[in-house]
């Protein structure tokens, strides 16, 4: 069993009216954040012959369901 | 501490109670049986400060198919169609996590319906919040809103009325009551939560069993204190989702007649269900904790006994309907699994991997839970004086001004826009007027459903308080042409252990209940609320009230705003009562008041009210609420159609009770007014609608301009919610 | 002879009887078609996809229902040219099955509302909206926290050009390009709009202008 | 400036609502996915005058406003 994980966050041509909200927020509270971006992380626990398989898997999940790829981005890192 | 003194701490307890145990058991508690008499002992579960009181209560009518004793009340409409109504209160949980606190508390309301069989098609929220600036209240706000909203939109089921009010004594201890109205149609039964059938089975369906507020149920009956954030990890989570499919489910499996009885886990879980469902039968039941679907494997039967997981039900059901029964919930991706079966009894008996864990009989811990007389003094209303009410004084215009820009007379907007008020394509009023009303399926008649409890009538005298609580929502139902047939509530009070808070509770319950018993309106369904109370300081009483009403048809339904130029404005007046009211509050004054209301005749004035409402004689209607009738009319007048007004009457004294109404056939009201002989009746002409402005005496100004006010205030109380 | 209509139900959807009871009353024939099943085109007309919160709107709003079986058919009757018409989360499903272009976004508001809105036709639809005229005006509510139309600059413009603007927003609630409340295909069979038509049937809802939607 | 992603998951113990939703879809769609679970990411671009002082302000908006720390835990890391 493998651990993976999927980050996914908005395109950058996107407006991420969540993360500007936040980093109003924020930037109204004192923190010096410059910008703030709010996406996913899913993480998900997938049986396979190896890591490399695994991943794949992951990708094709992202790729299918996971992200919009017309609005997201994702990102695939295994963890611990 | 002794080990006995921690145990009956942790399981909340009281050493008298322990005493009881002893006594009805022969010996002393052990196991597992803590948990249970902790969790249905409890106040919220056994209503042990209230019960002597509920038994008072008027709560029959012919209409009345069901009262309190199921999960909800059921009125029968006439024509084949019933419905079922309660409300309920998730005070506590929403203060610690009020998204998830109120978002629960809309599923639990939901569940209590659909477990009869009826199809819920309307939601109501009674909101009391602190003020604006106080501690967490911006947050509480948001998240309590949210939730409603979050849970209601996604379940489908439309939210067509509520109130919101703000006081100091909720700083620290908001409200969260949600109601919810179920339907019945000609062909669909009622189901009951009574086990029977020896061999027959006990089914689990819905969510698995996690760590959700085990101990919800006790920690609801005590009250708050700089603990409570410990008491934290107990937080239940709601999915609207997985409730949608469970309602679909269970509704289809009902109507297939496969259940023989179901429940849903409310408070205290499995423990209640499983323990009242087999005391109502008068049959044992014998479950294996083991085979209970979990979240987690590490829980014990304690946990599991205990466990407040949200979307679950427990069901009876004859073995051999078992599969298609599973057949159903699988279509609807979701689980039934046995847990158990019915028994000859009269024990319950808990298993865990085959060994017996408890036995027990369900009389003992469900019918014999305490029951207490907390002492409690006489209340004399000190308002029975007849007075004159006081003069206006300053400037009128200033102090409306005021009221619209304050929390307490600004709109309400920011709330309900976040409420699905349409979802199911039945809605014919929506929030934005006092009386939602949908449009009930089968016979096309329509249903009216108003929220009353008046949190400043409850501070200045609980008695009329409680009174007001049901005739004020009961004359909004009227004169828009709805019969009001039946009441719930949900009592939201603070410590009974204090005199003060039981005087309160005694004397509100006598005003409410010696109304429902003149307007015939019997209360069918309801919950108590104690304990809210944070560092000795309670809130205000506040018995908040569902009202639901029935119009025989749909047409003439009056509008609550002036809609047409050059109509005749009138005041219905009854009797002489008023109060100062809620300006005299906002202005830190004592308010005055002369409360000696006159019952004499009134249910005819609500019955006549009810047949004027639905005939072509009123063309839009309001009654006089807070801050009296100027705020009235300025409230009828924010849609661009204003009014011209002539009366000497005081502009913010509030009348007990008074009721605009703007028509086009005067003659004809007047007529229709004096053919009722009310000796305590007072009809007055006060005036003509006319476009764009609202003018009496030094009052002069634009609907847009009072629009603006009104609608602004929100923004300007809470910046950050705009 | 009256129209045949599909009406898809998945879990989570909401509006399946009001789109269905809308149907009925236009005089065509509704027939519920369930998510797991696939099912053969040829049997209807036409397919409408109801609003609600399929899969409670978890992942993305639409984002799980666009992958059930029974949208494998509907991608075949849209191939097909048959009429498709999608309301609220339909809309949402038909944009993530990649039926529709563009995406629909939180509210920027980031709250969901729900009001009485106007809209403005731009082009009719063969079978949802055949006797809507351009610019003819209808009032009817919105009820979503989804509803912020997104695409490209480049394909706003594209869809634009095309004639593929179903409505738009006289005041824009939500932040939508191009005020854009329902949009259409490149073949114009596929239609999908934000707002509920069939919550705006009888003059006692507050409005009837969701009926030319519904009646050809 | 530093780069900071915060990831926000729901707690153990705490049902996890999407993930529930999205691992059924993923297992009936016959992916070998045995566990999901759906939490957030937020990046964040935050003014400081080292990694451990950014971090610390990381941490800081995390407690105070991004994480609900009754339902949601979070975990720190720099991007690059
Ligand atoms: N929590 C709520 N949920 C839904 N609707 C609400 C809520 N609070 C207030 N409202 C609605 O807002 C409107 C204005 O509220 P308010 O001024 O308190 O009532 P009223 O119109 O009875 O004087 C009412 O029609 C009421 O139905
Ligand atoms: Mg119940």
């Amino acid at each position: 069993m493998y651990k993976i994980g999927v980050r996914i966050m908005p395109r950058a041509e996107v407006l991420d009216t969540q993360g500007r909200a936040v980093g109003m927020t924020l930037k109204s509270k004192g923190f010096q954040v410059m910008d703030c971006k709010v996406g996913k992380f899913v993480i998900l626990q997938i049986e396979g012959e190896s890591p490399a398989h695994a991943r794949a898997q992951a990708t094709k999940i992202s790729e299918d369901l996971l992200c919009n790829t017309l609005i997201e981005t994702f990102q695939i890192e295994e963890l611990p | 501490m002794t080990e006995l003194q921690t145990k009956l701490k942790l399981y909340r307890l009281h050493k008298d109670e322990y005493a009881q145990i002893q006594k009805l058991l022969g010996r002393d508690p052990k196991g597992l049986e803590w948990a249970l008499f902790s969790a249905l002992w409890s106040e919220h579960c056994s209503y042990k400060s209230s019960k002597v009181h509920l038994k008072q209560l008027f709560s029959q009518s012919p209409r009345v198919l069901q009262s309190f004793g199921e999960n909800a009340g059921i009125v029968d409409l006439g024509q084949g169609e019933k419905i079922a109504f309660k409300m309920e209160s998730h005070n506590h949980p929403s203060f610690i996590e009020p998204y998830q606190g109120a978002a629960t508390g809309v599923g639990g309301i939901l569940r209590d319906i659909f477990t009869m069989g009826a199809r819920p098609i309307a939601l109501a929220n009674y909101l009391c919040f602190g003020e604006p600036k106080a501690n967490r209240m911006e947050t509480l706000v948001d998240g309590v809103v949210r939730g409603i909203g979050g849970y209601g939109n996604c379940v489908g089921v439309p939210t067509i009325t509520g109130q919101t009010h703000f006081h100091s004594s909720y700083n620290e201890n908001i409200l969260v009551n949600a109601m919810a109205v179920g339907y019945f149609g000609k062909a669909d039964p009622i189901c009951l939560s009574k086990a029977k059938g020896v061999g027959n089975l006990v089914v689990y369906v819905g969510a698995k069993t996690g760590r959700d507020g085990i101990h919800g149920a006790s920690m609801a009956s005590e009250s708050f204190d700089d603990n409570s954030a410990a008491k934290r990890p107990t937080v239940q989570i709601g999915d609207p989702f997985f409730e949608k499919l469970l309602i679909e489910a269970c509704l289809e499996v009902m109507k297939k007649d496969l259940v023989v009885a179901i429940q849903d886990m409310g408070a205290a879980g499995l423990t209640s269900s499983t323990f009242e469902m087999a005391e109502k039968g008068e049959v044992g039941i014998d479950m294996n904790l083991d085979q209970v679907p979990l979240r987690d494997s590490t829980l014990t039967p304690e946990d599991i006994m205990l466990s407040e997981s949200q979307e679950r039900m427990l069901l009876i059901c004859d073995p051999a309907k078992l599969k298609p029964l599973q057949e159903v919930f699988e279509r609807w991706g979701l689980d039934a699994s046995v847990i158990g079966k019915v028994t000859q009894g009269p024990n319950v008996r808990l298993f865990w991997n085959m060994e017996l864990i408890t036995d027990i009989n369900p009389t003992t811990i469900v019918s014999h839970a305490p029951q207490y007389q907390r002492p409690f003094e006489k209340y004399n209303s000190p308002y029975l004086k007849p007075q004159t009410p006081p003069q206006d004084t300053g400037s009128t215009l200033q102090t409306l001004e005021t009221i619209l820009k304050s929390e307490h007379g600004g709109s309400r907007e920011w709330v309900y826009r976040q409420y699905d008020q349409r979802v199911g394509a039945a809605t014919a009023r929506d929030c934005s007027d006092p009386v939602g009303v949908v449009r009930l399926p089968e016979s096309g008649r329509a249903l009216g459903v108003v929220l009353g409890c008046r949190p400043h009538m409850m501070r200045l005298d609980p008695q009329f308080g409680g009174r007001d609580s049901i005739l004020h929502p009961a004359l909004q139902l009227a004169v828009m042409g709805f019969e009001p047939l039946a009441v719930t509530d949900c009592l939201n009070f603070g410590n009974p252990e204090k005199t003060e808070t039981m005087t309160q509770f005694v004397a509100a319950l006598d005003g409410m209940n010696s109304a429902c018993r003149e307007l015939q309106a019997p209360i069918i369904s309801g919950n108590v609320s104690f304990y809210n109370e944070t560092k000795s300081k309670n809130i205000s009483p506040t018995p908040s009230t569902g009202l639901v009403g029935l119009r025989s048809k749909m047409e003439n339904l009056p509008t609550t705003a002036f809609t047409a130029e050059g109509e005749d404005i009138y005041t219905l007046t009854w009797g002489e009562c008023w109060a100062e009211g809620l300006l005299a509050e906002m202005n830190d004054k004592t308010p005055k008041a002369f409360l000696n209301f006159e019952t004499q005749g009134f249910d005819q004035f609500v019955k006549e009210l009810t047949k004027l409402g639905t005939s072509d004689l009123v063309s839009s209607a309001r009654v006089v609420s807070k801050f009296g009738l100027l705020y009235a009319l300025t409230r009828m007048s924010l849609s661009g159609m204003g009014a011209r007004i002539e009366s000497a009457q005081n502009r913010f004294v509030e009348p007990l009770y008074q009721i605009v109404v703007s028509t086009k056939n005067a003659p004809a009201l007047e007529k229709e007014v004096q053919s009722w002989s009310l000796k305590t009746l007072k009809l007055q002409k006060i005036g003509q609608t006319q476009k764009n402005e609202l003018v009496w005496a030094d009052v002069k100004v634009k609907s847009e301009v009072l629009n603006q006010l009104y609608k602004k205030s929100w923004e300007a109380q809470f910046e950050n919610l705009a | 002879m009256s129209d045949k209509i599909g009406v898809l139900r998945f879990p989570g959807t909401n509006c399946d009887w009001d789109i269905y009871k809308a149907v009925e009353w236009s005089g065509a024939k509704p027939t519920f078609l369930w998510h797991q099943d696939t099912f053969n085109v040829e049997d209807y007309d036409g397919f409408v996809v109801p609003g609600g919160f399929s899969y409670g709107d978890y992942l993305r709003s639409g984002a799980l229902a666009a992958h059930a079986p029974a949208m494998n058919s509907l991608r075949t009757a849209a191939e097909k040219g048959y009429p498709i018409f999608g309301v609220c989360n339909g809309f949402q499903i038909l944009c993530e099955a990649g039926l529709l272009p563009g995406a629909l976004l939180r509210n920027a508001g980031l709250r969901f509302i729900d009001q009485m809105i106007e809209i403005e036709t731009q082009n009719s639809h063969k079978r949802f909206g055949l006797k809507l005229k351009k610019n003819q005006k209808s009032r009817m509510p919105i009820a979503h926290a989804d509803g912020r139309y997104f695409v490209t600059d480049d394909e706003l413009k594209k869809i634009q050009d095309n004639d593929q603007v179903y409505c738009t927003y006289v005041a824009n609630p939500n932040g939508s390009a191009g005020n854009i409340a329902g949009v259409m295909n490149a073949q114009k069979n596929v239609v999908a709009m934000m707002p509920h038509p069939e919550r705006a049937i009888y003059e006692w809802m507050g409005s009837s202008d969701g009926q030319l939607y519904f009646r050809n």
